[in-house]
């Protein structure tokens, strides 16, 4: 993996955000993000095996955004992922064997075989499920940090959207309901380049979406996203402001789609060499260097948390496996609360 | 018991369960100081302040997006639409979002969105519109129709308490056109039980909302020929009591429906259909439907006019039916 | 006679009624130079450039609105919705605005949505809807769910030339998996003429889109039987061949009807309404429904099985029919 | 009239856009605003006899946005009005008696009793009639603009939308689809300060509603939408820009809402102050003074188009009133284009 030319985290990680993380900290973040990157390879392998219903799309590449954005959350505060994020849900504390379950479509599931991908959330733990339909999820997730509000909890929410996502509607409507109402509030920008094929000049005309925080009258920020330290100092400041009762912010996080939009794309459309200048820039690689720099990730270490990541996702898959499917009838259960 | 007018109903459940319930709150376009396009929400800022009746944006949905987001985090959200026509602008937070998440991942998702509806008002084609049969085709959600005011009162209520999103059609036209008693005090109609209007032996008449006292004004002209008209108020349409109806069915032999919205995919084809197919065997005639025409709403009064069901329409139903 | 996929009659109708008329053009998400999710456009970006073959921004709304705009300017669009669920997103765009116009201020708006629908590919809820019925209940619009290769094209060929926006629902499970003989040249299929795809004295069963081949399954079953059901795909549904329909019952005197879209206030229920009051003097049993069940599409294949229509559960309908 | 203290227009009428009108469309601007003003009066008394069929929402005190800026387009062009816009049909050469009908719900007008209020269209004409959803006319406009490009036409779209319509998804992803494929597009913002009885920090929390047009990549223009010739100049300009292939901009015009939301309306939570310093600013009465001051409009002149205009009035709510209401059975037609 290190023999690739690194380009060196150009993170601003003497801000004081960074400076205040320990090293149990640092090393957690590297985790999930060895984890997230694993667990979506071992989808890859079981999607090519025929094994999970339905597609693949994995966050490659995207890691340190929502590793390094859900680092920034506080345990009471909500979380409402986009379909890049597993990283966000492992920071959160999902379990590889649930998430398996999920993808396997067992009844060990989350969702009990109802649904998908990302698609589960855990209101006990405060994440919120998204839909397919990009967008959506925006105002749900500002009437949740509006509700943090109302109840004296100031739970602030973070939630995401790709560059493609930012030109629903939804977007517009969350994202202003949020800045008049001042809610705690922290929207992230996926900016990966593409929106399955459709590259960010067909998508917008602005410079930078981080252009549309004015039009708002939220703050903005810019942030490389495959620098998960910056990712993380951002989200933080954005975190405390919200909860301050400073309104809503708006990162924009550039980072790049390293896989197809999903596993069955092969991304002609994607110019090779641009795929190889952002591999220079791999969040992972950048993070272990930058790690093993400054003498915080020892070889041994590495080595165990590989060996601890690989084998939990051994287990899980191998406990989807053995999990049942629903039943025919569990179909018609759920559909309303009690 | 109080007489209040349909709109008093639906104010008062919101102010009751406002103080019974904190986590109950209203949000909408114009619900706070000006008390909402109708007046219905009229009060309730100076009693409950600006968070708790929350004057939104102009962003349907933001609107229901923001109450099903916090919904999910405990609160108890109450939706105004302006007009039940703006509906179609957060279609897809309604029955993709709100209805489906409990089935996906099991939270709860307590709302209510109150949808002022229906014609005869000289609205227009975007003032008029009656989209309950929309959402009667989507799991997940409950849909009432309340006709009077006690039901307005009784079912708003019920909607409140209830764990699901509930579509609330409220009609406009009735808002102060009627008034009825309405019991003191917590006042709950539960959601999908009906309701005999009036009973009668020859027909059955399926109907809800405004439509219940179009077919009861049809119905006494029908009695001075001797025939009587048993008129169901649905009170529910998701879920609708099909025990109810198809027992009346199977009593009188005959089935009417009669509603406001549009004919082709209404919501009477559904009731049509579970009659023709459950209560076949006592069909003494076929299963007729009044409805509106297959067109927009239309604004002019004479082509509105042509556009309802009116009581001399329904009427010519039930003669019809009844020679059979 | 060429011998075609479901996927490539779609894609011959646009590729021909571009080079026939340079009004159309295409718009969506992905269509360009990746041809579209399911590549129906595939190969169009080349022939006919960036200006005929719209890469859009991830907007449905925008889409459909810049659609109808340049309809109403006398192009003729066709719009790829990349799910048929997203549609929900521009809801507001097809019912109130396109589907109106017409009828407000009498211009026209000769455009067409292309919404790949339908289950069985474990596309879970968000993937897998079909969402014929919300617009079946909008005047202004029509509704065409071809089966075949062959009504694919002819269908898509009759939309494009039609005046009024079409909704048109093309069934991704049939993409790649039905082959049949389309016709060389122009071929037009009428939009609202239904076709009889098995004659059959016993039983009329009343279909489209993909469950025609579930229907036509179970009907060689059941011949087995020594029952003879007659299957009707209805290709279009707004305007259906209600003639059709009623001559098939009145000839068989049962009816079966048979949709993959979810039970309560599906497009079936109209179908069984019409049957049951104005064939009902024919009826010899009651009218039967299959559909899927009223939930959100199941994501995991046994949920999913069991959401769904099959061959044995039309099957199992026909014979209690049958026996009837 | 003019007794009251008026301020002077402030617009930038030495720019070279205003310079080039000749004295003919001065007056002819200025016969639409009292043609508008005087036609919505009617409307309101006819209202309050319960002659309209529905509401009537006036455009008072708007009325240099829809004159100044539909004066600004070439006959080519396409005009999509909104529902204060009266004065942009009137530019267009809208006929009072049709437009009387059309409040009158008569099979004379345009849309023969099917529709009411400003939901007209006349395709011949390009101009496109509004629905009620808010937002909802921006993407159709914007086609229509597309369809001008396609065609070579070249044919700039005008659309309008409010404070509070700017909220709608629609605002967003009409805008950015027109920024992406550069369109020829006008947008104007008619800030009027309230959205029914919403008052703009409840709308918004930007500063200005044109601060978006930066996130859209958009040019964005501010203009003090009480100056008829200052609208003038910035469309013209902006029209020109679009033809010229520099696509869309975001003018958001200043103005305020002078009577109720609609005439059931009081408007009591409008401040009075507020009500009265903006009639020290109508636009009406300071463009007439700007008219005087520079002798381009004589008491004589100034009598005749004032009786000019009640007469076309007064002949078209005769002729309304004498029009038949259409038969019921007509509601059956034109559901369908053949
Ligand atoms: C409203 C809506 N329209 C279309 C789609 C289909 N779709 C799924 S992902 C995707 C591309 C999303 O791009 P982006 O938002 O940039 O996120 P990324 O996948 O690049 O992380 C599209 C078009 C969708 N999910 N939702
Ligand atoms: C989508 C939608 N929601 C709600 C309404 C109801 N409504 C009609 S006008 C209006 C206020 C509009 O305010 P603004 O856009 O500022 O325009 P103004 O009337 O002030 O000129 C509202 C809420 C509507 N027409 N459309
Ligand atoms: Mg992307
Ligand atoms: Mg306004």
């Amino acid at each position: 993996m290190s023999k690739v030319l690194v380009e060196e985290l150009n993170a601003s990680v003497h801000a004081d955000e960074v400076r205040a993380l320990a090293k149990n900290d640092l090393l957690a973040m590297y985790r999930a993000m060895r984890m997230t990157r694993e667990f979506e390879m071992r989808l890859v392998s079981l999607y090519r095996q025929g094994k999970i219903v339905g597609g693949v799309y994995t966050g490659t590449g995207n890691e340190a955004v929502s590793v390094g954005s859900a680092s920034a959350l506080g345990k009471d505060d909500i979380l409402a992922p986009m379909h890049r994020d597993l990283g966000a849900l492992f920071v959160r504390g999902e379990k590889p064997r649930d998430m398996m379950c999920q993808y396997l479509g067992r009844r060990n599931g989350p969702t009990r075989g109802k649904d998908g991908n990302m698609h589960q959330g855990y209101i006990e733990l405060n994440i919120l499920g998204m839909i397919s339909h990009l967008g959506a999820l925006i105002p749900v997730a500002v009437g949740a940090s509006l509700a943090g509000l109302m109840n004296g909890r100031k739970q602030v929410a973070m939630n995401y959207i790709g560059d493609g996502g930012s030109s629903i509607g939804e977007f517009h409507e969350g994202l202003n309901f949020a800045a008049v109402y001042k809610v705690p509030f922290v929207l992230i920008i996926e900016n990966n380049q593409f929106a399955y094929s459709t590259p960010t000049h067909l998508q917008y005309a602005c410079k930078d979406l981080v252009d549309r925080a004015v039009g708002y009258g939220v703050h903005g920020e810019m942030v490389d996203g495959n620098d998960v330290l910056a990712v993380y100092g951002v989200c933080k400041r954005a975190v405390e402001r919200a909860r301050d009762g400073g309104g809503p912010t708006l990162i924009e996080a550039k980072t790049m789609r390293m896989r197809g939009h999903s596993e069955h794309d092969d991304q002609f459309y994607v110019p090779k060499e641009l795929l190889g200048e952002w591999r220079q820039r791999d969040p992972i690689m950048r993070f272990e260097k930058y790690l093993q720099d400054h003498n915080l990730l020892p070889e041994t270490i590495r080595r165990e948390i590989e060996r601890e990541v690989l084998a939990e996702i051994d287990d899980a898959a191998d406990f989807a496996e053995r999990s049942p499917l629903p039943e025919g009838p569990e179909a018609l259960e759920g559909v309303y609360a009690d | 018991m109080a007489v209040m007018t349909y709109l008093e109903g639906i104010n008062s459940a919101l102010r009751e369960e406002m103080r019974r319930d904190e986590r109950v709150f209203c949000l909408g376009e114009d619900i706070g100081v000006y008390g909402g396009a109708f007046k219905i929400t009229k009060g309730l800022i100076e009693e409950f302040g600006p968070l708790r009746v929350l004057d939104t944006p102009l962003s349907e949905s933001a609107i229901v997006g923001v109450a099903t987001g916090a919904a999910l985090m405990g609160m108890r959200p109450v939706v105004e639409m302006q007009f039940s026509d703006f509906i179609t602008c957060a279609f897809n937070q309604v029955v993709n979002m709100s209805a489906k998440i409990h089935y996906r991942w099991g939270a709860r998702v307590p709302m209510v969105i109150r949808c002022p509806s229906g014609g005869g008002v000289h609205g227009g084609p975007f003032h008029s519109q009656n989209p309950e049969s929309w959402f009667f085709h989507v799991p997940g959600l409950k849909v009432v129709t309340p006709a009077t005011a006690a039901d307005a009162k009784g079912l708003l209520t019920a909607a409140i308490r209830d764990n699901n999103p509930v579509m609330y059609f409220e009609h406009k036209f009735l808002y102060r056109r009627i008034k009825d008693d309405v019991p003191e005090g917590d006042h709950v109609v539960p959601i999908g039980v009906a309701i005999c209007r009036r009973p009668g032996k020859h027909m059955s008449v399926i109907t809800y909302g405004s439509m219940v006292h179009v077919c009861l004004e049809a119905a006494e002209k029908l009695q001075a020929e001797g025939c009587e008209a048993e008129i169901i108020d649905l009170r529910s349409l998701l879920p609708f009591d099909k025990a109810a109806v198809l027992e009346s069915v199977q009593r009188t032999g005959k089935a009417l429906i009669v509603h406001e919205d549009t004919r082709t995919g209404g919501v009477g084809a559904e009731f049509a259909a579970i009659i023709a197919e459950e209560a076949f065997e006592s069909l003494d005639g076929p299963v007729r439907r009044v409805a509106s025409i297959d067109t927009p709403v239309p604004y002019s009064p004479p082509l509105e006019e042509f556009f309802m069901p009116s009581v001399d329409k329904v009427l010519a139903a039930m003669q019809d039916l009844a020679a059979y």
